[in-house]
């Protein structure tokens, strides 16, 4: 079941290529802006580098959380799935996979080829495109519950932020610090197993907690 | 004989319980700030290490912990109104957040005209001070997801998910941060841990702590009135009460 | 903790400004925050057409 | 047999109705009436669990729908004013999501002979948006030929449908009702259903 209503919501985001579009470039752009208020010298840049691209990540896929029930609500299959005899938390997750997929994907492609702007080497393009690829989901599960409480509220895009940013910050943290982690030498093992704890403390929790926020928000 | 607590569970035996406790409250409220303060300034001794300026502690530490504490009484009833239901539980959270708020600024207020003379800077990235700012944005969500929900039922439920989904997430975000301020920044001169604490230190605080608590209690009974007043305008208790027939 | 004179228990040892900044601070939060919950009870009692007696505490 | 025991829904601070009670029984159909704004879509949310009363139960053979949950609405099928049909969607690709929704997926012919039967011949492949309002509801109301849940809660099913599909969905309803399946539906427009036992609601 959740492998239809990935399959239906990516066949959207292909129909409406925008919506992709603008998050993916709301992110280069983020990125490519500090370097212009910073300035360009190298050493100073490749230190900002994981903090900029993670801070662009999260804000960026937090700007399409707004997305993911907002136009099932509008045009009544919210409805439907509330009503559907399949587990709503399952259904759920597929929204929520379905919103990883459409944003959190394309920004992880993205980050290598942003991360040569900063001069990064090699291996710290590796450990952040891996932290990114960790943190993504986290961010999409933890997300969902913020965009199913705001549903339907005027002023829901900054609500979202208000609510979700602080439940961001543990993710962040251990993301852009996995990079720092292993530029030090000090290896950023411990990092990315914290980052997969989150990862799995969150695919746990977080659908059941936005199926019940949807029934709230429905109700 | 068994007391039939959901007697009180209803809002309008709260409202006229919480009216008779309210002055008694403020009175203990008001004794122990006077004494705090006695012990703040009068008794407690000048640290050697710090001087004078350690005095914030008194009003410092008792809003931190004053911030958090009722955090987690939030998250508790709110929890309790979602789980059970009961509208007045839900009425105690959304009464209990503005002061938490209130709380949580003041300890970063504090905290930072402390870290002023100490470190020379006014925002020191230390690991409690950031946990604080973050619980101050726990709070800000808590009442700008209430405040947005026009259905009272709908923004006590909404507000009871992201209190509890914020409680279990302080814990993380503290150690995290934690973890964050140590790899940066080596172990900070943190604001609590000065030297073996004076007896009269550790009493001052105590007290000071006794006072904010009494004081939320009055702050959120307060409150709590009011929201039952403006929920249950239309019933039958409330438009009594207009007539003034209830004596 | 004795005070010499009333001018060193305000300089408080040179962290006079910190002190009692944070103490002045402290009680602005909490005089706002009862004057907030006033505000409040009296526009509600406005708008409930409720009289403004004591009646409301609901004492005897 | 859905039986509902003096349901009470409060909507803000206006109480919308009281002690409604009504059993709906197999082959039986229920037109909730009453003006506008008094409760009718309220009511339909709390039949199909949406939504939960203030006062009163709903049971399904005696259950509480709340305990019964899934199952519950295995068996029912809830068509509201949004008929949940997706503008980038062609009209094959709504129907066989909301009927892969209520879990009994169609594959592609029959969701093309059951868009034939509403009426939508040759129009399968065009996506929802450049459907009329009446098409679209039509793409909606085929999945009650293909579903097979016994309860039908429809909110306004006939708005925006031209005559022929009056007809067509009288129809299908009383088909349906002859095979021991029960309706509860809201109407502004007076339909003369003939083999069915029909029973009217009506708010104040």
């Amino acid at each position: 079941m959740i492998w239809w209503i990935i399959k239906r919501d990516l066949l959207l985001a292909m129909r409406r290529r925008s919506d992709v579009l603008t998050t993916l470039f709301f992110f280069i752009r983020v990125v490519s802006l500090f370097p212009l208020g910073v300035g360009p010298e190298a050493s100073l840049l490749r230190v900002m580098a994981s903090g900029v691209l993670w801070v662009a990540a999260l804000l960026a896929s937090m700007l399409s959380l707004g997305r993911i029930f907002s136009s099932d609500y509008a045009d009544g299959t919210l409805e439907q799935m509330l009503l559907s005899p399949v587990s709503l938390p399952a259904l759920v997750t597929g929204k929520t996979i379905s919103h990883w997929l459409v944003t959190g994907v394309p920004l992880v492609l993205m980050a290598p080829v942003l991360g040569i702007q900063y001069d990064l080497p090699m291996e710290a393009l590796k450990v952040l495109t891996l932290s990114l690829l960790l943190g993504t989901p986290v961010l999409s599960l933890i997300g969902a519950i913020g965009a199913a409480l705001t549903l339907g509220l005027r002023g829901g895009g900054v609500l979202i932020s208000i609510l979700v940013l602080p439940l961001y910050i543990p993710v962040l943290i251990f993301g852009a610090g996995a990079v720092e982690a292993s530029t030090a030498g000090m290896g950023s093992g411990a990092h990315f197993s914290i980052l997969g704890a989150f990862l799995l403390v969150s695919i746990v929790f977080s659908p059941w907690a936005t199926a019940a926020s949807l029934r709230i928000s429905m109700g | 004989m068994t007391i039939n607590w959901f007697k009180y569970a209803s809002p309008a035996s709260f409202y006229f319980l919480a009216g008779r406790m309210i002055p008694y409250f403020s009175i203990a409220a008001i004794i122990f700030l006077i004494v705090g303060l006695y012990i703040a300034f009068f008794s407690a001794p000048t640290d050697f290490q710090q001087g004078e300026a350690y005095r914030i502690i008194f009003v410092h530490v008792p809003a931190a912990w004053m911030s958090m504490f009722l955090y987690l009484v939030m998250a508790f009833w709110a929890g309790i109104g979602l789980a059970f239901t009961t509208r007045l539980s839900s009425m105690v959270a959304s009464a209990i957040a503005p002061t938490g708020a209130m709380f949580a600024f003041l300890a970063l207020w504090t905290g930072a005209w402390w870290g002023k003379p100490m470190w020379g800077t006014w925002w020191v990235w230390d690991a409690r001070l950031t946990s604080e700012l973050i619980l101050f944005f726990l709070y800000i969500g808590f009442m700008s997801l209430q405040a947005a929900i026009d259905d009272p039922r709908r923004a006590d439920k909404a507000g009871a998910v992201i209190a509890l989904v914020g409680v279990v997430n302080v814990p993380i975000i503290y150690f995290s941060v934690q973890w964050w301020n140590t790899l940066h920044q080596g172990a900070s001169v943190s604001l609590v841990q000065s030297p073996k604490m004076a007896t009269a230190m550790l009493s001052g605080m105590l007290i000071m702590a006794l006072a904010a608590w009494m004081y939320s209690i009055v702050t959120i009974l307060i409150r709590t009135r009011l929201i039952i007043l403006e929920r249950e305008r239309h019933t039958a208790w409330v438009s009594e009460l207009k007539e003034g027939v209830l004596e | 903790m004795k005070w010499e004179s009333m001018s060193d228990f305000f300089a408080m040892g040179g962290y006079g400004l910190y002190v009692w900044g944070s103490y002045l601070v402290a009680m602005l939060c909490i005089i706002g925050e009862i004057v907030l919950i006033r505000i409040r009870k009296r526009t509600l009692y406005k708008h409930l057409g409720l009289r403004r007696k004591s009646i409301l505490r609901g004492e005897k | 047999m859905l039986t509902a025991k003096n349901l009470e829904c409060i909507r803000g601070e206006h109480r919308l109705f009281s002690d409604v009670s009504f059993s709906v029984n197999p082959g039986e159909l229920m037109f909730v009436g009453g003006p506008n704004g008094s409760g009718k879509t309220s009511l339909l949310r709390l039949l199909c669990g949406l939504s939960s009363p203030d006062g009163g139960e709903i049971c399904w053979n005696g259950t509480n729908i709340r305990e019964l949950d899934g199952e519950y609405r295995r068996t029912m099928t809830y068509l509201g004013h949004l008929g949940g049909i997706k503008d980038d969607l062609t009209a094959i690709e709504n129907l066989r999501i909301s009927c892969a929704l209520a879990d009994c997926e169609i594959s592609e012919d029959q969701a093309m002979d059951a868009l034939g039967q509403i009426g939508l011949g040759g129009r399968e492949m065009l996506p929802a948006k450049v459907l009329s309002q009446g098409q679209r509801r039509r793409v909606a109301l085929a999945r009650l030929l293909v579903v097979r849940s016994r309860l039908w809660i429809l909110d306004e099913p006939l708005t925006a449908l031209d005559v022929a599909a009056v007809e067509l969905i009288k129809r299908i309803l009383e088909h349906s009702l002859s095979k021991g399946g029960m309706v509860v539906m809201t109407t502004h427009q007076e339909i003369v259903m003939t083999a069915a036992a029909v029973h009217h609601l009506t708010l104040s």
